[in-house]
């Protein structure tokens, strides 16, 4: 275990944990959203009550100063991800919309009869958009399977969809529903060996893993600021520029033109060439300190200590009757999702919260891995920095008080 | 419709004053769970058939079924979830509202009754639980058959 | 002019104009974003703290929390610009996301030789998604002219225009350059008569006018809440319902689909069809905020306040020298858009900043009026709740002393 | 290129000694930006073939020109802008540059100029008033040519 010393320095930071000293909550779904440090909450409102201004439209200081910290942020995402160039950070408003856009610029290159890759264990925002495009454009939509453990995507599968020269491989880093941490990078060569664009989405490994795209490989990345401890209402999209500088904008307006005309538009450069219109300044501002805050911490021993209470809570769980475990023990960024005999997995949530405890019922916007598996639905724990081994226990000895409760 | 055709799938014949007895008697959270519950296994499934798309009302975590029969002066409501805390919740309702008349149903006070029990703000109809549709229909139909 | 004591009142809840005592800033950039009241930085704030969680995804009692007050910010706008359903209201990241999605889906109902409608005053977030669609469908791009004051559309030119039944007409509430309130309830009822989809841009008129979008009488009607004195990174479209039951969604993932498989997906019902992936959940909950603020004061009185700060800027203005008024006087926000003879805009501004005002220089994302104008840019002043008479007389005075240290 | 071609729209010439005098005696910020507007007079308009969007830097607000031409071992350079402001704050580098070689401009620190010169920050080399690709290019052409 980490020492008491770094998890009081961890907790220390979350006033949101601290605040309520008689009825403590047990957060255990940070993998729908992370809690904030007060680091984060308290440049939210410096921003708003000192610089509150438009960026990139000159004329006075404030915007200057506005416009300074913005593009100070997007260096940091940048220094964070390991990209190469700063103007390869593109700002959106989340993942969803990250991968919906580039889904919209990127069926210009689709032909029918192209093959487009994703797997069953993608969230609904790496599926949908993926499968509405193949219906629009008539393309082939391949689905890489689980393997034999069924918690991860098969390999062999994926190679034989490769042969196929599929023009988009779209696969997350991590699934956010059972917490599996995939073999991205040897996924990412393959599809680029066979030619493909490929996109990763990083929502849930951004939170807990160092991310480096150069060394994935992989075209485009992916993540939101609300599941890293930053705002929300804020994205990342990396892109490689010679990609980013070939595709099209996907939105007009605002200061992403260089000139406009009745007649014509030509538009600005990287990286503004994709933002078009007032951009999220105070969430931006937010997630540069959300990194500062991860960055300040020893990031191994920040991953040690979530990967000691999944354990706990894995072999925790392994000794309640009825349960089954959807989620690995190992290559897990710390998501366990679990199903209960004859219970049904809204009502292991419900009573979990009548014990404090917040956890996540349902299909986890995963409905095709939710197929696979054969469930409906699951209830869904998961881990943040802050969490602690407490917490773990206490989880542990609600949810057999609930089992119990829930069998008269 | 004629009554022949009434179906039943909940079997507890508490009345509304023993059950708000009953709530008023139990000593903490747990003990009002466990009457909740022991309720739900009063609400049998009904019939294959009328768990269809068509009869599921709107809900998020838990699906939720509901066929409404008029019958003389009140309603028949056949409801199920395969939640277990909410079909005690759908028990709760059917106790309240057995005893009343259409133009009562119309203005049935859920979030009234709900306090009533002295129970949890998240045991109560919201979106989620779907308690909070299937009342809305409810009344609706009362509405439309006075 | 407002009693002391109302305008004392407007004044007291902005933290940033009473935190430098020594060096206070003449703020006169509303129409780029305005200040935040403290109410608003407030509720940012406790969201943050308490009730940080995502919505719509069940299980625990912060996420009915966090739920219940962002419904309650969308029946909030409903109320606030008149719409018939809470349900017709889609949150948005602002404005530009706005129409562009609307483009987007609209799309599909655009045939090549079908005539689109704009105007020349238009921000080109209302400019250039319209020329680039009808660029993609082959369609025809109309653009209503000026008429003779310089100032508004041409109601000539766009009865004519209507005459090609045009499928598309779009058209701002109030042009961002020069302030201009648009006969809008006129121009959408032509437009409707002529059968087009009536699509209002309302960003420069939400945070000053009454808005009824039912009296209006638009299909869609769009704004940004940083402009209203709410955070950064919200919008809203406002469509009415019949309307956006037919249409496509524009984007997919999470909470947006009914069911996935495979093979097909299905969609959520309205309003959540077209909200995919995590919103601004706090951003929403500083709008509701925002309304409540703006609603507490009486709206004509709030109203005869930026009028009379206009009408004060207007003729100081026109006392200076070689001073060119691009704005009108009346039907004006409290927007005043100017140039100086021999004077670049930007050096205006920049010597303006220097005397602790803050104002914006350049087209002002407005190149095609500022082509029809037959500038290059301007300087524009534009007024907020907070300002006050010794603000403009500042404003004046300092832009009497800019010119002169401009010439030597 | 011959010298012959050499072009020269600046006709200040002053030191880069006796700027430094100049701002040290200036008092108040009126006085410095009076020194500026000077110095932006002696910064004439090129020929119009020189103001092409070709020869344009990245700025905001403003509109810059710029033309490097390589003179020995120096660089010899022609700028312009449509801002009186920023056509000042040319010349003031020009002074500062044209008596450096090129390897002394490949590290011309212009932060640290500015900040001698006791400049409001707004007035320094920024993405908004065009200056810093103006000075960005200029260091990239003296290394290109050491
Ligand atoms: C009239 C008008 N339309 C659209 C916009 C774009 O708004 P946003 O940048 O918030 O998307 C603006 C704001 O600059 C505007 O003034
Ligand atoms: C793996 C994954 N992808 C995409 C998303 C969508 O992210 P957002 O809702 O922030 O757009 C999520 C979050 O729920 C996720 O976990």
């Amino acid at each position: 275990m980490v020492s008491n010393e770094v998890l009081l320095e961890y907790q220390a930071q979350f006033p949101f944990l601290n605040q309520s000293i008689d009825k403590p909550i047990v957060y255990l779904d940070s993998a729908a959203t992370t809690q904030k440090p007060k680091c984060v909450i308290d440049a939210l409102n410096q921003h708003l009550l000192n610089f509150t201004a438009n960026v990139h439209r000159g004329g006075h200081r404030l915007g200057r100063e506005a416009t300074a910290q913005f593009e100070a942020a997007r260096i940091a995402v940048q220094g964070f991800i390991n990209a190469k160039h700063a103007h390869e950070i593109i700002w959106t408003s989340g993942t969803t919309e990250s991968i919906n856009q580039l889904a919209n610029i990127l069926s210009g290159q689709i032909q029918p009869g192209d093959t487009i890759v994703t797997s069953i264990l993608e969230h609904h925002a790496n599926f949908v958009p993926w499968q509405q495009m193949a219906q629009r454009q008539n393309a082939n939509f391949c689905v890489v399977p689980l393997d034999e453990s069924q918690t991860t995507v098969c390999m062999k599968s994926f190679r034989q969809m490769l042969e196929k020269q599929p023009k988009i491989v779209a696969l997350s880093h991590v699934s956010n529903a059972l917490g599996t941490i995939h073999e991205i990078k040897t996924l990412c060569q393959l599809a680029k060996n066979a030619g493909a664009f490929v996109i990763v989405d990083g929502a849930q490994a951004i939170g807990h893993l160092p991310i480096d795209v150069q060394a994935l490989g992989c075209d485009f990345y992916t993540f939101s600021g609300h599941k890293m401890y930053a705002p929300d209402g804020i994205g990342v999209l990396y892109g490689r520029e010679d990609l980013l500088e070939a595709l099209p904008p996907w939105q007009f307006g605002g200061e992403m033109v260089k000139r406009v005309s009745v007649e014509e538009t030509t538009f600005n450069q990287l990286p503004y060439k994709f933002e078009a219109g007032t951009p999220n300044i105070s969430a931006v501002i937010g997630l540069h300190t959300a990194i500062d805050f991860l960055t300040q911490f020893d990031q191994s021993q920040r991953l040690t200590h979530e990967q000691q209470l999944l354990h706990a809570m894995y072999d925790g769980l392994l000794e309640i009757d009825g349960i089954c475990l959807l989620s690995p023990r190992e290559n897990n960024v710390g998501v366990l999702s679990f199903t209960v005999e004859d219970e049904h997995h809204a009502d292991i949530a419900m009573m979990l919260d009548q014990f404090d405890i917040a956890v996540r019922a349902g299909h986890h916007c995963a409905m095709p891995l939710m197929g696979a598996l054969g469930t409906s639905g699951s209830t869904r724990a998961s881990i943040g920095l802050y969490n602690t081994k407490e917490d773990i226990d206490y989880f542990i000895q609600s949810l057999n008080k609930t089992i119990r409760l829930l069998t008269v | 419709m004629s009554n022949d055709h009434l179906m039943n799938n909940f079997e507890s014949t508490l009345s509304y004053a023993e059950l708000l007895d009953l709530f008023e008697k139990a000593k903490g959270w747990e003990e009002k769970y466990r009457q909740i519950m022991l309720l739900g296994k009063q609400l049998k499934r009904p019939d294959g058939s009328l768990l269809i798309e068509a009869n599921q009302v709107e809900g998020c975590e838990s699906q939720v079924w509901m066929v409404i029969q008029k019958q003389e002066n009140t309603l028949n409501i056949i409801a199920y979830s395969d939640s277990k805390i909410v079909r005690g919740l759908v028990g709760l309702l059917l106790i309240a509202i057995r005893e009343l008349k259409l133009e009562e149903i119309a203005v049935f006070d859920a979030e009234a009754f709900f306090q009533t029990l002295k129970l949890e703000s998240h045991l109560s109809p919201s979106r989620t639980n779907g308690l909070k549709s299937l009342i809305d229909h409810m009344i609706a139909a009362a509405k439309n058959e006075i």
